[in-house]
């Protein structure tokens, strides 16, 4: 259902990359989808695998241990696909096996987490995290700036704590607000859950009775970070979420909602992963740029969703 | 006789750690940090709207660690519950049964719940497995159900249904509705397990289950019932957390059962079975919510929390330890 | 009122139970006798509906009962007090006593009702000081084994089964038993009574039937007039009651030095000693501190006082058990046997060390031993791996003293050695006690049974209260002269 | 007589139960998976690199399973085994450690790991907590060190160390070398078990505690020294997971414990200790990895997965169940 509107129908792109070509078969691997947008991602990964008549599209038990992944790899490795896409859980800890891929021949699409060996993989095709705290850091220091607010009460929810992706929002997010002079007053981990979220939330919402801005790192546990908001019925502050889910969108669309805006973290990519992994394995290029082959590294851009131009980004919200 | 005055001697003991003392250890390790509380955060700590949202955080897994020490006296053991909770979250949020309405929704719940825990009890009496394994295996297919009914996405409570959210936000005398519902669930099991034969026979049935049923007891039945009941409160649970959260999800109630189990034994109730009580796992329960509160409300980092936790728990055991002056395991 | 023909029983690999008749008449006290694993218990269990048995018939006033379970067995009439002490730790003796048949309305347990219930059966009983609220684990076995028998007495049964119920009791309190027997047989109540005390059967007994090998070899005979040999000889194919071996000749230098010991509550300024090569009884009533001196000389239980042990203080249980202790303790179940393991993992488990070198396990000299002590003390079935909780309980017990047998110890403590072994094998366990201290061990027993005390003692200590009231040598002493000691100034 | 020669037949059946027909139920829930396996996958599974897989995968948390084991008969149960081994594997790869080169970082995860297991039977034996608790707290106090330690980084290893790693690429035989480490670790606490004093007193500490105090069995010491041993199997358990991943991270293990003491239960050792094989856990643990395995190679989704997975496990109990013909709890 997702990928309807998550993942658009390949535009008949330049250079007739779309036409059927030499039959591959194309490797998946991800974190369990315990969450809307690894969900997303394996969705859209799957529907754009469909799309395409040469791609036999081989997914392998999605898990979070890493010890598991390992092996779900070389299953893949031992099974020759054409080419494979990761997105480890964790890119240092996957970096031996994807790197045994390479070894064998098998090209890695690095999805997203990265890989800290070049030579582990081919392409690596992957969100800007560090981006995507800026984007928010400039978004809320610029309008607490206009507001004229001396010392704002800054208040953050991050991720799941441990992951290196946390880690580089929450700078991107402290870089960019020290452009205005401002700091984070607190900030708490969540787990990337609905529910989390909420216990998050309404602890942070009694540590601070006075609250200017709040940025959530993730659409997902955004809900429950609303919902205990609103049970506070706290409504002097404005939001900023992560990722852009549909919900995010709507609640910003509407305009009645302290979320007021979102950056983006989309997992699109995914779709765009198994495109590149097509074309590695065929051996072609990107039909807009003048390479005979992929790019080694493409970075999304985290874009800012706020009431203007939330019509424009709806299409791509993906359901958490 | 001779007996007689040191069996009294006993007796007085015994009634006394029962009624004030039994719980002193916790009721201390719950002030301290309360102090804490009180000298680190002044102004925040010990306001209303503090104390609700403690409340408020410990209700969810509150009714389910009733439930929980009922299987844990019963000698047994569920590790299913939160998974539970979230099959039934899930179930009464399908936009189908969202269709017919908040009533239904929590009606479903409920049923959902109980029907998982019978199926629990089901395996653990009549089928004769492990209760671990009984329930880790329903626990990782209720997860597996649940994720398949939400299509993995977290299911939003529609704008006819706000009956459910409602128990969250709606106030009477400043506490959420939520609150008295968790209360009540308290309420009803201390009175279930102390005051009818029910209660008595879960005490029976975990202490010394072949005694009790050359007594006449079915044991089998009565386990099974346990696990019913554990699931019933899974299904209250799941419409709280509806509330709460305004939304069912295959992700909630992740890893419920090691906070409940841990709370329950905390309360001083034997994973063996036969004994305990559930004032002590409430207390035991609302120690780990002051716990977290306290972290967030001081600003501790993930890290440190996870430390100080860890230390917190073994004082706090330590505590009660000293107080019950129990024999090494 | 009660009618057995052939029933049967079979155990993977046991035939517990192979063809056995019964006729029990209302009002009669029916004792049941037979050698450790005949299948008395095997029996009761089958009246009671623990077990269904694989053949035979069961009549019960006049229609053909057939109990599934035991609630089938007790809507029937028939209440059981079992062998082993099955009580529920966690609950007051109240509610163990009404555990299953609660005082309740609508599924609320009336707690007064409850309280007013037990204490009236309790006190039927001879027992009003055990209080209904006391948390049944923390009673002694003696007053365990009352809370049992008011639990079936608090049914109103036309049958009660009582499997050893004397085993834990002592002398006063079997006399209390017998009260309430006669009390209830006056009412035309029915008693099947099991016990290895002869004396008792010939005391209480109306009719006897004996059980060989899981056959009835005997029913119906009339308890005071058929002669005690050949109850035993039916029972064990000879004819002996209690044999005595003759005392030893020399005792040697003291093995065990016991100087002012005190416990609170539970004994003070206990001084005595023991000698190589002889056996020291310790005579009293039930909690009179007897096994509490047994468990602090042992190490097992802080007490202020000296314990040497030839000479050297004593610290601890490990270290006395290094130095060369044992002790047999009272409750089998609780204190004394790996109930999974096998008979063999059950007897070494005292002394292992001897069967290993460098922590290596030398697996043959440890069946070996297992086996030749199986053989020694006929435990039965004779299969050193059979795992110890399918033995019987009189099988159960000599397993336990087994475990000190194995190697040179300097001292056995042996708390009610007897408790459920048959006549027979008493005679032997006897015979093997007085061999050990024969060979310089020094032995302190503590046994309820005054008989036992005497005859197998050199020496006598007498508890009162905690304190000792007499001490010297068993020759000169009787059973009325013991007992008027240790009863004087009590309140009975 | 009679009981004689019934005896000896009992004991024989006894005999040969404990032998070969002990493990028939898991042992025919093995083949079972096999069978899917082959049925499924024909050309992927039946291959050497596939069951050579396998076994790699089962290696970490097997060598943990073999410690669960002891404690588990010994009465007990630890939780912390996944942090446990998190710890020392982010100790054993700080820039510190890892420059004094392999064999130290072996060493340092060994000692990290058997200390944190020590501490752990400290506060259970002399401490006199509840086995769950200590080890709850030893879980959350572990993870929060290990993170701050590695600043919540994962931390690699370093080119001059590949050693470490070699462990995982190098192949004797086809087979890597940790393979080989965990079968010795299996091989020698099969032996600890079932051939030496410290095994036999484990099934008593852990059958009857008091028993074996009146004995003469060091009770405290014997249970510290089991969670020693439980220490010691996560400290190679988190060398094993360096090699595999070659790192050292707070999240590695996650989750472990539930799965290690899933295998020993399945294995058939009760959770109440005194009973139970090392034989049991390992094919538990087998059969938990083949599932995994058959799933990664037939490509299920996670939630289908789950709930087969529930499935299963009944269903491999209940195989055993019916063999081992055990009473209702
Ligand atoms: N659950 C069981 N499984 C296997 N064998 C059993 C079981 N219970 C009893 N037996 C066997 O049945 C036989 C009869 O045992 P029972 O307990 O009836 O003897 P008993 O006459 O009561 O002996 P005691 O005087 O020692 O109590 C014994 O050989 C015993 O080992
Ligand atoms: N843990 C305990 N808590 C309270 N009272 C106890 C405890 N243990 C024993 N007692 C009491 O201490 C007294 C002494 O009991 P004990 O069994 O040692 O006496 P005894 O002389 O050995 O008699 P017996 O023949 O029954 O063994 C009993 O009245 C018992 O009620
Ligand atoms: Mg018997
Ligand atoms: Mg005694």
């Amino acid at each position: 259902a997702a990928p309807s509107s998550a993942a658009p129908a390949p535009a008949p792109a330049a250079g007739g990359n779309d036409e059927p070509g030499q039959k591959v078969v194309i490797g998946f691997s991800a974190p369990a989808a315990d969450h809307g947008w690894i969900a997303a991602i394996a969705k859209n990964a799957e529907a754009t695998a469909k799309q395409y008549a040469d791609v036999e599209f081989k997914p392998v038990e999605p898990t979070n241990d890493i010890n598991a992944q390992i092996s779900a790899v070389e299953s893949l490795i031992a099974a020759k696909v054409a080419a494979l896409v990761i997105l480890p859980n964790d890119g240092q800890q996957l970096n031996q096996v994807a790197l045994q891929a390479a070894g064998a021949g098998i090209p890695v699409v690095n999805l997203d987490r990265v890989f800290p060996d070049k030579l582990a993989y081919r392409t690596w095709i992957g969100g800007d995290n560090y981006g995507m705290g800026v984007a928010a850091g400039h978004h809320v220091g610029k309008k607490l700036k206009d507001k004229g607010i001396a010392n704002p009460v800054i208040v953050e929810i991050q991720g799941i704590a441990t992951l290196p992706l946390t880690q580089d929002r929450s700078k991107g997010f402290a870089d960019a607000l020290k452009t205005y002079g401002f700091s984070v007053t607190a900030k708490q981990d969540a787990k990337f859950t609905v529910e989390t979220g909420n216990q998050v939330a309404a602890s942070l919402l009694q540590a601070h009775k006075k609250i200017d801005a709040l940025w959530n790192h993730d659409d997902d546990q955004g809900v429950g970070v609303l919902a205990a908001i609103k049970e506070a019925g706290r409504t002097e502050f404005f939001m900023v979420g992560g990722a852009g889910s549909l919900n995010a969108m709507k609640e910003i669309q509407s305009g009645s909602s302290v979320l007021e805006a979102t950056v983006t973290y989309s997992p699109t990519m995914a779709s765009s992963a198994i495109k590149l992994a097509r074309l590695i394995a065929q051996g072609k290029g990107m039909g807009d740029l003048v390479e005979n082959q992929v790019p080694q590294s493409i970075t999304l851009a985290s874009e800012t969703i706020t009431k203007e131009n939330v019509e424009k980004y709806l299409p791509l919200g993906f359901e958490s | 006789m001779k007996v007689d005055t040191r069996g009294a001697a006993v007796r007085q003991t015994w009634l006394g750690r029962a009624g004030a003392t039994r719980h002193l250890g916790l009721v201390a390790a719950l002030v301290l940090l309360a102090i804490v509380g009180l000298v680190t955060r002044p102004g925040n700590f010990a306001t209303a709207s503090n104390l609700v949202s403690i409340l408020s955080l410990a209700a969810t897994i509150g009714v389910i660690t009733v439930g929980m020490t009922f299987v844990i006296i019963g000698g047994g053991i569920d590790l299913s519950v939160g998974a539970i909770m979230a099959m039934a979250s899930v179930w009464a949020t399908t936009l189908a049964t969202q269709s017919y309405g908040p009533f239904v929704m929590a009606v479903c719940a409920i049923l959902v719940g109980t029907g998982a825990g019978l199926v629990n009890g089901l395996l653990v009496s009549y089928g004769r497995l492990v209760p671990f394994i009984a329930t880790l295996a329903m626990l990782v297919a209720a997860r597996g159900l649940a994720q398949r009914m939400s299509d993995r996405k977290t299911q939003l409570i529609q704008g006819g249904n706000k009956a459910v959210v409602e128990l969250s936000t709606t106030r009477v005398l400043g506490i959420p509705l939520l609150v008295y519902i968790f209360a009540l669930v308290v309420v009803l099991g201390w009175i279930l397990l102390n005051r009818t034969t029910f209660g008595r026979r879960t005490y029976a049935v975990g202490g010394n289950p072949e005694a009790a049923r050359l007594a006449g007891i079915n044991v089998r039945r009565h386990t099974m019932a346990l696990y019913a009941l554990s699931g019933l409160c899974c299904g209250i649970a799941a419409i709280l957390i509806m509330a709460r959260t305004t939304t069912g999800s295959s992700t909630h109630g992740d890893l419920y059962e090691l906070d409940a189990i841990a709370a329950v034994i905390i309360g001083g109730t034997l994973l063996t079975g036969g004994r305990g009580t559930l004032v002590g796992s409430i207390l035991g329960l609302l120690i780990f919510t002051l716990i977290t509160n306290l972290f967030i409300l001081n600003g501790l980092n993930t890290s440190d929390q996870l430390i100080a936790k860890g230390l917190i728990i073994v004082v706090a055991v330590l505590l009660q330890r000293r107080n019950l002056k129990e024999r090494a395991p | 009122m009660l009618v057995i023909r052939g029933v049967v029983k079979q155990f993977p690999g046991v035939r517990a139970l192979d063809g056995v008749d019964l006729d029990v008449r209302a009002g009669e006290v029916h004792c049941l006798l037979g050698q450790n694993g005949a299948g008395k218990s095997t029996l009761i269990k089958v009246l009671a509906g623990v077990h269904q048995p694989d053949a035979g018939t069961v009549e019960f006033n006049g229609a053909k009962v057939r109990p599934g379970s035991p609630i089938d067995a007790i809507r029937l009439g028939i209440a059981t007090i079992y062998q082993e002490l099955d009580l529920v730790d966690g609950l007051s003796v109240a509610d163990n006593i009404l555990l299953g048949h609660e005082k309740s309305h609508a599924g609320f347990v009336n707690r007064a009702a409850t309280h007013r219930a037990a204490a009236g059966v309790l006190a039927r009983l001879g027992h009003p000081e055990i209080h209904p609220s006391t948390e049944a684990g923390r009673l002694s076995p003696a007053a365990k084994q009352v809370v049992s028998m008011a639990r079936a007495l608090s049914h109103d049964a036309r049958l009660i089964i009582m499997d050893e119920p004397s085993a834990a009791l002592a002398h006063d309190e079997v006399a209390n038993l017998f009260r309430i027997i006669r009390e209830l047989t006056a009412q035309g109540v029915a008693v099947v009574y099991i016990s290895h005390r002869l004396e008792e059967i010939r005391e209480i007994g109306d009719r006897v039937t004996v059980l060989k090998d899981g056959r009835t070899v005997a029913v119906g005979l009339p308890a005071s007039e058929t002669p005690t040999s050949q109850i035993v000889s039916l029972m064990t194919g000879r004819t002996v009651e209690y044999v005595f071996p003759p005392r030893g000749s020399g005792r040697g230098p003291a093995v065990l030095r016991v100087e002012d010991l005190s416990a609170p509550g539970a004994f003070s300024g206990v001084s005595f000693s023991v000698h190589a090569g002889e056996i020291v009884g310790l005579a009293g009533l039930v909690g009179s501190g007897r096994s509490e001196i047994l468990e602090a000389v042992y190490g097992a239980r802080p007490a202020s006082g000296r314990v040497l042990l030839g000479g050297r203080p004593v610290k601890g249980t490990m270290d006395a058990v290094r130095q060369g202790m044992g002790l047999a303790p009272e409750e089998r179940k609780a204190q004394a046997l790996l109930l999974d393991q096998s008979v063999t993992a059950n007897i070494t488990l005292g002394t292992l060390p001897g069967f290993a070198r460098f922590g290596w396990l030398r697996r043959g000299r440890e069946r070996e031993a297992a086996a030749r002590l199986v053989d020694a003390l006929g435990i039965r079935p004779a299969d050193p791996e059979r795992p110890v909780k399918t033995l019987s309980g009189g099988n159960q017990q000599k397993a336990v003293l087994a475990r000190w047998l194995l190697d040179d110890r300097k001292l056995l403590l042996l708390d009610e050695p007897t408790r459920g072994v048959d006549v027979g094998a008493r005679a032997e366990l006897y015979a093997v006690v007085r061999r050990l201290a024969d060979q310089g061990i020094g032995v302190l027993l503590v046994s309820s049974e005054v008989p036992e005390v005497l005859g197998l003692a050199d020496r006598v200590l007498v508890l009162r209260e905690g304190r000792v009231i007499h001490e010297g040598p068993a020759d000169g002493l009787d059973e009325a002269r013991v007992l008027d000691m240790i009863m004087e100034g009590s309140a009975v």
